[in-house]
């Protein structure tokens, strides 16, 4: 679908230095999103065309009121793009392409375990929404940079879902010190039993995403994770955005993230760059 | 007003308007589906294909630069038999023409995907990329020296009765040159232009962007080289062109039309904006329309009277 | 941290660091001495110059297409015995390196040119144009085909005892091949690269913007093709760059270097931003410090490692 | 000079659909300019370098005020460049090259007769406050579309300086229809006698400085006029903007409008397109 998203809220998340933002975007986007898809976002001025940037900037969907008809963008100032982006006012329109690709599925019952790294984060919220609507028990572990981070992007509100958290932070201002990977695995040894109950859900670092997926092939735990990649067209026509994926016969396949993701199956992934 | 007669003669087919979509940005024609409603468009022009299924280059694939993209897919695709079997049943389906293009790294290959694309497969024309700048020792060679591009294109015209399009590449010294030797061999018509080499480096990487270290060029940034094409070839060689390269507004369009091209095709800006074939489709006519021209077809070369 | 070191040595000459301004965009080093501490400057590079003196193409010159702008000025100079006279003195009390660059439309313009211009001169280096895509009949044809422009080069170095670097369009098939030409012809160092042909149509007058129809397309546009070559040309030719083709930042700059250049030459960016060579060394300099690269010499060709 | 100017009023001038805007821009150009000199402007997002536009814009400098340390810029609002000018805001600071070219010159006495066609009026205004700074008597011919553009573009500020004004519309909405060299020629047959102490400067469209350039001389009436010229430097460097003389030895040259100009000598001026 293609749409003109009017801006509702925008404003800075947390701690300015963090160069997070939070925007608000009336539409028609909301009926049929959820967690884990995203938007391809226009970020020029929304009146005098320009080419620079060219492309459209693809952002996940962070929180979905189909009752209101808003989705929830959550994004970091990054470069040229994003920081056009950060200039819309509200009342404005901005020419928005979504729901894109693919998102997190959910098990039918049991435990959903989400791990998120940095800004990843964001779109496992309305994962963690529909999957306690659901009745699944749920719990999160979450790494940052530090306390700020954390808090910036978002922690008040995970807390409200009153689920357990986990957080870890390279300095250690909040939570372990260390990578989130480690955190789960400690839990993963504990609860081993219950393996086939559990189900994880990844948003992330391309190589967090490939520690978590091996570390749950360990206790033979499925997880979903949601890939990034550089895109074109967004919607599967151009083939900028692939990745490879090892089928059931052991052959090397490409799938687009745009398209047929971005959310795969963690062990049908091959991490290997060079592919 | 009477309505602008939107017709076009392109290679002996006749499309119901002259906007096309470019090979390689418009997938096989579903992807847009939900973004722009292709009966309204003249054609869509296929991903390129090869004779065996291709993975492609690594990612990363794109690259954004000043008013350009540059793209390294290297030619992914299905492969003649799946494309055969899979894609082409739903391409006959699609509610505009489609136009094949075809790819390969020798004389034979082209021939093999020309022998099996025939008209009772429902495709308008065969497109033959003679142009591709991603794939190492392959496609450059064809689209940079005449005599082998004449050679391929004779080749294609043997062995289809398709009308063939012969698409030519940018890098080259002499596109008249490769015009004209296109011509000699057959080609129904001409698309200029594809990609310019070129490529970026990340400087905190200190590495190329690209996996592919280079890529293809396209977007506004390269209109008014294959504006300039298109101009040299209209005053030079008696084929229709299909104009493209950095068309995103219906004023970039008239311009290519203006300067010789037939139709026009619209690649990286759908990624812009998926509604710019209709939007470009409707700027056109509106041009005509003011400018009391009958038929589109009027617009074509205009620029050149003295 | 200790500064780092922004001498450069190309061609047997030493420049005071790697920032020069290109031919025709900085006029004969007077007209940014208002805007831009000459002092600061590598070097410039004046505008180009014929024999006899030529008044160019009629007016518009110029036309600005996305993130580039299209010239076609036409070698408008004064001619040398002017050049001599009135400009060359000014030109050697300008305080930094000043390179001149020498057009032709025959070898024997070349060679008059070259007689003309020696050491004594105060000139540091004689860049020869054999690309200037302006004028009909004429530069073209040395800067397309590499056996002529061997020649020239051939010819320019055995009247001068000046360092001579050659100037390459990019409007050819093979850039490596040209490089390679020149290099045998005797060249001392590169430029690379003069500007694409391109050309834009007005929609409303229906007719082409400039006087001339064709045009040189610089600015930040073309930057994705000069890396490519300077990329390529390092690879294969053992001849100091000088890099040039849409620099507008210090990252543009960086990334010429990383890709092969030794030295980096600002054209339209000064239209843009007159300070745009001081803001440039600067950004260069902090960006060799945080690495700490003791010589700005160490960015060059860095990309290639494996 | 390459300076940061900041903007002080940024305003539509008059009749919305006329698209005029006028600028107030602090900085000091006013030091040093006068009259008919014009700056580059950069028209883009003072924070967000884009290359979209490329160039600067030249625009006449419309108003001068060396105690305050202001320069006015009146513009049209053309095309993209002059749209993304008009949205800057009080208190920006916007790049300017200036001031830049040689200006109109004042006779010592006697009279000056202005001549202008449109938006060639902005670079007037300075000039006859020179003028008459300087004790010289002043008249103005001036030609516009209609009535409500001759307003909006500033008539009330010329009456204000209580000079003969002779207005002429296209559709004799003010003044009298028709061109305004018809006025001037009329006025030049009863005047001939002072012909000797009258100038005139002139700014406005190609064929309309060819125009008058042409009836002045009829008179033996001096005239200097304002050409204009897509500009690449603004400084002399690109010989992008030429316009061709003939000099006193009757040879064709090539003159610079950004450097040697924007003010030439009609006389001097050859108005064949094709040189
Ligand atoms: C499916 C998907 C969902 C995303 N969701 C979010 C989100 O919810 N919130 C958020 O803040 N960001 C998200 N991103 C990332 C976001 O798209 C980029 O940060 C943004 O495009 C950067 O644009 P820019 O113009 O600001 O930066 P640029 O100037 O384009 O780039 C800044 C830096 O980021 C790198 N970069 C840019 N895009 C990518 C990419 N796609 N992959 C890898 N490196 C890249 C560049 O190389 C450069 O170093 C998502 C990306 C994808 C693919
Ligand atoms: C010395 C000088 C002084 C000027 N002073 C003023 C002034 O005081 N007020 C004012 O409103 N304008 C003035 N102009 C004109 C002004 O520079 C242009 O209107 C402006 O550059 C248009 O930019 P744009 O991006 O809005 O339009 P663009 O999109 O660049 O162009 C819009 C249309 O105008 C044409 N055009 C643009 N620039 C020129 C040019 N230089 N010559 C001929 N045609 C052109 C284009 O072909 C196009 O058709 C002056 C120009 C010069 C050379
Ligand atoms: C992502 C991408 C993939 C492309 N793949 C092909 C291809 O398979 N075959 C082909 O002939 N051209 C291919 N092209 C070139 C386009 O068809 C077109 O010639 C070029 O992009 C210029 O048009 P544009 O500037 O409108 O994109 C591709 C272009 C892009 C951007
Ligand atoms: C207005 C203009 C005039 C030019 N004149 C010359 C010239 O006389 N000789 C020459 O070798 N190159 C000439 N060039 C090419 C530049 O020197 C340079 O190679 C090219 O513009 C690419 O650099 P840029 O993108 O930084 O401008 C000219 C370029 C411009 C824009
Ligand atoms: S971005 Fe085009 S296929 Fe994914
Ligand atoms: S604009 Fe460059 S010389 Fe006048």
């Amino acid at each position: 679908m293609l749409t003109e998203g009017q801006v509702v809220v925008h404003e800075s998340l947390g701690d300015e230095e963090q160069r997070l933002r939070r925007l608000v975007l009336k539409g028609p986007i909301a009926r049929t999103a959820h967690a884990g898809q995203f938007v391809a976002i226009q970020v020029q001025d929304s009146s005098i065309a320009s080419f620079d940037p060219l492309l459209r900037r693809p952002i996940s969907i962070a929180g979905i009121s189909s009752e209101r008809d808003e989705i929830t963008l959550l994004y970091r100032i990054q470069g040229r793009g994003t920081e056009i982006l950060a200039r819309a006012k509200c009342g404005e329109r901005l020419s928005v392409m979504g729901p894109l690709g693919k998102g997190f599925s959910l098990p039918e019952k049991g435990e959903l375990w989400l791990v998120a790294g940095g800004i990843g984060i964001f779109p496992l919220y309305p994962l963690a929404q529909s999957a306690l609507a659901q009745g699944l028990t749920v719990r999160l572990f979450w790494g940052g940079e530090n306390k700020s981070f954390l808090e910036s992007a978002g922690l008040s509100s995970w807390k409200d879902l009153g689920i357990p958290l986990q957080l870890s932070t390279l300095d250690g201002s909040l939570g372990q010190t260390g990578l989130v990977t480690e955190q789960a695995q400690e839990l993963l040894e504990k609860s081993t039993a219950s393996g086939g109950q559990i189900r994880a859900a990844a948003c992330g670092p391309k190589k967090m995403m490939q520690a978590v997926t091996e570390l749950f092939k360990n206790y033979k735990v499925s997880v979903e994770v949601s890939l990034e990649e550089r895109m074109g067209c967004a919607v599967g026509a151009c083939l900028g955005c692939v990745c490879t994926l090892i089928d059931e016969a052991g052959v090397l396949i490409h799938r687009k993230v745009c398209q047929d993701g971005p959310v795969f199956r963690g062990e049908e992934v091959v991490w290997d760059e060079s592919c | 007003m009477s309505p602008v007669n939107l017709s076009t003669q392109l290679a002996g087919i006749t499309l119901r308007n002259p906007i096309l979509t470019c090979s390689g940005t418009y997938g096989f024609g579903e992807e847009y589906v939900a973004y722009c409603p292709l009966e309204a468009l003249g054609g869509i022009t296929l991903k390129g294909i090869t004779p065996l299924p291709r993975l492609g280059n690594p990612v990363p694939r794109l690259a954004e630069t000043p008013a350009g993209l540059l793209n390294a897919v290297g030619l992914e695709n299905p492969g003649l038999e799946e494309f055969l079997k899979s894609y082409l049943p739903k391409v006959r389906k699609l509610p505009t023409a489609a136009i094949a293009n075809i790819s390969g790294f020798s004389l034979e290959d082209y021939v093999l995907l020309a022998r099996a694309l025939q008209k009772d497969s429902g495709l308008a024309a065969l497109e033959v990329n003679i142009s591709c700048p991603n794939v190492k020792h392959g496609g450059m060679h064809f689209g940079t020296d005449p005599q082998s591009a004449q050679e391929v294109i004779a080749a294609v015209k043997a062995e289809t009765d398709l009308p063939v399009i012969a698409k030519l590449s940018p890098n080259v010294t002499d596109i008249v040159g490769m015009a004209h030797a296109v011509q000699l061999g057959g080609a129904d018509a001409l698309s200029l232009i594809n990609t310019l080499l070129g490529m970026h480096i990340d400087i905190n990487h200190q590495r190329p962007v690209l996996a592919n270290t280079f890529g293809g060029l396209s977007g506004p940034a390269i209109r008014p080289v294959a504006v300039r094409m298109v101009w040299q070839v209209f005053q030079a060689v008696d084929l229709p062109i299909i104009g493209m390269g950095g068309i995103t507004t219906w004023q970039d369009a008239v311009e290519f039309m203006l300067a010789g091209a037939t139709a026009v095709s619209i690649g990286t800006g759908n990624f812009v904006n998926p509604l710019a074939p209709l939007e470009i489709l409707q700027g056109i006519q509106d041009y005509c329309e003011k400018r009391g021209l009958a038929s589109v077809h009027d617009l074509v070369g205009l620029a050149h009277r003295a």
